[in-house]
């Protein structure tokens, strides 16, 4: 077992810092293992998606192979394709509008950078409005790099990395909003 | 007669028990940041248009009230064939056994209410609630 | 992919309206002035020997340093004859304007509006003359030769950092 | 109460006590409703994540659609305007990015006919041109049937089709190296001959993808939830075809007997026999059963060219043109000094315009491109056949139902990269 990660609360309370730790490795194991991908498809790395959901390449595998085309229930957004400018308020509103943790995967060179695509219409790179947490490179990519990505995002799922994770660690200062612990402070309220 | 309501009080408890399990789930362990741009309506990422509310067409109201009429109605079938057997004896009916005949009472009483939300259909589908137009 | 279209043009037009005709790498083009334009584009479609009824293409060409500097370029062909010709028609950029071909053949519609929203040449008549691939708040007309390649107008940015 | 207020009392008692039928209920004298905006916005599983529909809807039926598209416009010709005439071909690929090697094959027949060689390509090159874009077209045609069912609820008919073309993709990989972005074709011919073995492959695959047809065909063709949502919907007429500028498939299935490898035949298709399947009505099904039929002319095109295709140098030895082979480069001076050349200068083409046009995968795609005699082209336009199919929708979806538009749209083929450039 990898070491407690001693989370931002005091070390004064030890059993708090280990049950915690250990609730919170529980819960990201269970995020981590029921990604609800928001598939954000718009060019030619979508036919490489495809591929992705077809049997040879199968990303049900890695139980996230369930795309949900509403924000609302999704919690992985995968930016599979070029994004314009005039599309990047119509992605800010997507990703605004899904719920905590999310998680977002750049997939293919034109999100990470914009490709070879440089020029007026093109905006380099999704993270111009988004925070990105896995880029993936490839134009488009192999379906293996699209798996191995997802399994490099599960990794730092697990281990408390992901942006939305660490934005929430600054903001209410620690990983797993435990409300019932955080309120009264004691375990088995 | 009393385990009877047991078993169905537990089955209850469990039934509850586990939804409320998923909503405390959601809300101790789950992250919750309301924003105002989350609370926009999702209109395939375009600022919405227009108002819901608006008035539409009165056809839908029909078929929905027509659906819910033939859907309690298909409700009203399992109890009675549940007791089909029971309802077709003239006489009693014990353990699986008919001691008289056969009574078309079974089947007449099912047969009744069929016919009567049959003619409500077809006088609704004369009418051109059902389907667009 | 015939001479008689050139021929048939001559025959008909010989007010000045068709200035040069000429054949290359096997088009057949023609190039009008730009009052005779729907007029030109309208015999085309409805002389019984030439019959362009299918509309193909139109386009602009920035020709810089030349002057009139725009060039509108339309293709059309004849589905039943097969012959194909290529208009073109030399427009200023002071008054970068021309008679809109809707009327003629609805599918210009499109094509028309994309060379507005690229080339900025204003169609006279057209009933719905907006951007088509740039958004609305774009400033300019991408492709010219003297827009930069990489002038950005960006609807939304995120500060570096923030979520 | 004014004289005609009894009058409205009057049509109200008319309703309540049902003598109307109650189509007259809708008129907007009686029961008026409003029109409600509805946005079918670029990012929707149906849109293919680039085209926005403003609907106005009146309860069900569309009213209006405005399609608005240039969602993702990624400048082709500005980006031309800068690069080499080479280095175009990446970009043509991601333009019909469903059917890649049809864009490379029509791009260089318009720079090879500006450079009037297009007599001096080799035979072999022509046959792989062929080869290879019936293949590309195959896998066009397959992800659109494949997409158009699977937004209609047939999942199984998806994982049929994306598994034959998961097979067509590895022979263009064997091929080209790249499963979807090719870059194989150069101007002069393309840039490697087929592997050994290659063809065996491809037939076997080709028996492969027969039998998954067969499988997605029994599933649709003749299933009554499928035919309804396609026969008689979105109709077009064959008199708007020609006007609105319809061309492939789309305009096929109104009727209109067009397609560019019969009526103008490039490269060697005047070789091989093979009909064109044509359409009547012009609704949906007519454009699916189209696709379908196409399919199965592809597979006897590629079967012919595969019989006879000849040895032979697989792009012309010109090396103003095309490189010379690796052996030669190193060994004579000629070849090294052409080597480099034509890697520093890049390719020089004699000014002039011209309109060349292949048979896409959506219909006819032409290439304008006016050359001013330099190493880059003044202006390299696309003709893109999906943005004039699409420009009807606007005629087509008033009327119909929402939920009409998804297989409407669907049949449409519309490609972002080829639509919006």
């Amino acid at each position: 077992m990898r070491g407690a990660k001693a989370s931002s609360v005091g070390a004064s309370n030890m059993p708090l810092t280990f049950y915690s730790s250990k609730l919170a490795d529980a819960v990201n194991w269970a995020r981590k293992y029921s990604l609800f991908q928001y598939p954000f498809v718009t060019a030619c790395c979508g036919m490489e998606f495809m591929a992705l959901w077809a049997p040879k390449y199968d990303v049900a595998r890695f139980g996230a192979e369930f795309p949900r085309f509403s924000p609302r229930q999704a919690d992985l957004l995968i930016i599979v394709g070029t994004i314009t400018e005039r599309q990047a308020p119509i992605l800010r509103r997507i990703y605004d509008q899904m719920c905590e943790p999310k998680w977002v995967i750049a997939f293919g060179v034109c999100a990470s950078t914009g490709g070879f695509y440089q020029n007026y219409s093109v905006m380099p790179g999704a993270d111009q409005v988004i925070p990105v947490d896995v880029y993936v490179p490839g134009c488009p990519p192999r379906p293996e790099q699209a798996l191995d990505a997802l399994i490099l995002l599960q990794e730092r799922i697990q281990r408390g990395e992901g942006h939305s994770q660490v934005v929430l660690k600054q903001e209410k200062g620690f990983d797993v909003p435990l409300a019932a612990i955080r309120a009264t402070g004691k375990i088995g309220v | 007669m009393g385990s009877d309501y047991i078993a169905v009080t537990l089955v209850i408890l469990v039934g509850v028990g586990v939804a409320l399990q998923f909503l405390a789930f959601a809300k101790f362990l789950g992250e919750s940041r309301p924003s105002a741009a989350k609370d926009i309506t999702y209109e395939s990422g375009s600022d919405p248009v227009g108002d819901p509310r608006a008035r539409f067409p009165v056809r839908f109201y029909p078929l929905a009230i027509l659906f819910v009429v033939f859907d309690i109605e298909a409700a009203f079938f399992y109890p009675w064939a549940v007791n089909f057997r029971e309802l077709s004896c003239a006489g009693t009916f014990h353990a699986g056994v008919c001691s008289a005949g056969v009574s078309f009472v079974g089947i007449g009483a099912a047969l009744a209410f069929m016919v009567v939300l049959l003619v409500a259909l077809i006088y609704a589908w004369r009418k051109g609630v059902i389907g667009w137009g | 992919m015939a001479k008689i279209v050139l021929d048939r043009l001559s025959e008909r037009f010989t007010g000045g309206e068709i200035l040069d005709t000429g054949s290359q790498h096997g088009n057949e083009w023609a190039r009008v002035a730009p009052p005779a334009w729907r007029q030109v584009a309208e015999f085309l479609r409805d002389d019984p020997a030439l019959q362009m009824n299918m509309f193909v293409d139109l386009t602009c060409v920035d020709r810089l340093p030349r002057e009139p500097r725009f060039d509108v370029v339309l293709h059309l062909y004849s589905i039943d004859k097969k012959y194909r010709v290529r208009l073109l028609s030399g427009v200023p950029e002071a008054q970068a304007a021309i008679a809109t071909l809707v009327p003629v053949w609805p599918g210009a519609n499109w094509f028309e509006r994309e060379a507005f929203d690229m080339y900025g040449v204003r169609f006279e008549g057209h009933p719905d003359l907006r951007r088509i691939l740039m958004y609305p708040e774009f400033q300019g007309y991408p492709l010219r030769k003297d827009y930069p390649k990489e002038k950005r107008q960006p609807l939304l940015r995120r500060l570096p950092g923030s979520v | 109460m004014s004289a005609e207020a009894p009058l409205q009392l009057e049509s109200r008692r008319r309703i309540v006590f049902g003598e109307s039928d109650i189509s007259d209920f809708d008129d907007e004298k009686d029961l008026p409703t409003e029109v409600m905006p509805l946005m079918m916005g670029p990012s929707h599983p149906a849109m293919h994540g680039t085209v926005r529909i403003a609907l106005e809807v009146e309860g069900e039926k569309i009213k209006t659609a405005d399609i608005q598209i240039g969602y993702l416009h990624r400048c082709f010709e500005k980006e031309s305007e800068y690069a080499t005439w080479t280095q175009i071909f990446p970009y043509t690929d991601r333009l019909n990015y469903v059917s890649p090697m049809l864009n490379n094959v029509g791009y260089a027949i318009a720079v090879e006919k500006l450079l009037d060689i297009d007599d001096k390509i080799p035979e072999r090159a022509q046959y792989i041109r062929v080869i290879v874009g019936e293949i590309s077209r195959i896998t066009d045609h397959l992800t659109c049937l494949a997409a158009g069912a699977m937004e209609l609820g047939a999942f199984t008919v998806f994982f049929y089709l994306i598994k034959a073309r998961e097979w067509l993709w590895e022979l263009l990989e064997e091929v080209s190296g790249a499963r979807l972005t090719h870059s194989y074709v150069r101007i002069g011919g393309v840039v490697a001959d087929l592997p050994a073995g290659w063809p065996a492959k491809l037939l076997e695959v080709l028996a492969k993808t027969r039998t998954a047809l067969s499988d997605a065909d029994k599933l649709l063709t003749r299933n009554k939830i499928f035919r309804d949502r396609m026969d008689g919907v979105g109709v077009i007429a064959k008199s708007d075809a020609a006007g609105w500028g319809l061309t492939g498939p789309v305009a096929r299935s109104t009727g209109l007997d067009y397609d560019v490898r019969k009526d103008h035949p490039y490269l060697v298709y005047d070789r091989f026999d093979f009909e064109v399947p044509v359409g009547s009505t012009g609704d949906n099904f007519d454009r699916y059963a189209c696709r379908m039929a196409e399919i199965f002319q592809s597979m006897r095109i590629l079967e012919q060219a595969l019989a006879k295709i000849p040895a032979g140098p697989f792009i012309v030895d010109d090396t103003r043109v095309a490189l010379p082979t690796k052996r030669e480069t190193y060994n004579t001076i000629e070849a090294m000094i052409a080597h480099f050349k034509l890697i520093m200068d890049g390719l020089h083409v004699p000014a002039g315009e011209i309109y060349s046009f292949t048979e896409g995968g959506n219909g006819e795609l032409g290439f304008y491109i006016v050359s001013n005699g330099e190493g880059r082209p003044w202006k390299c336009r696309v003709r893109p056949p999906c943005f004039a199919n699409l420009a009807i929708l606007t005629k087509v979806l008033p009327g119909l139902f929402i939920a009409d538009v998804v297989p409407t749209f669907g049949m449409i083929n519309m490609i972002g990269g080829e639509c919006d450039r």
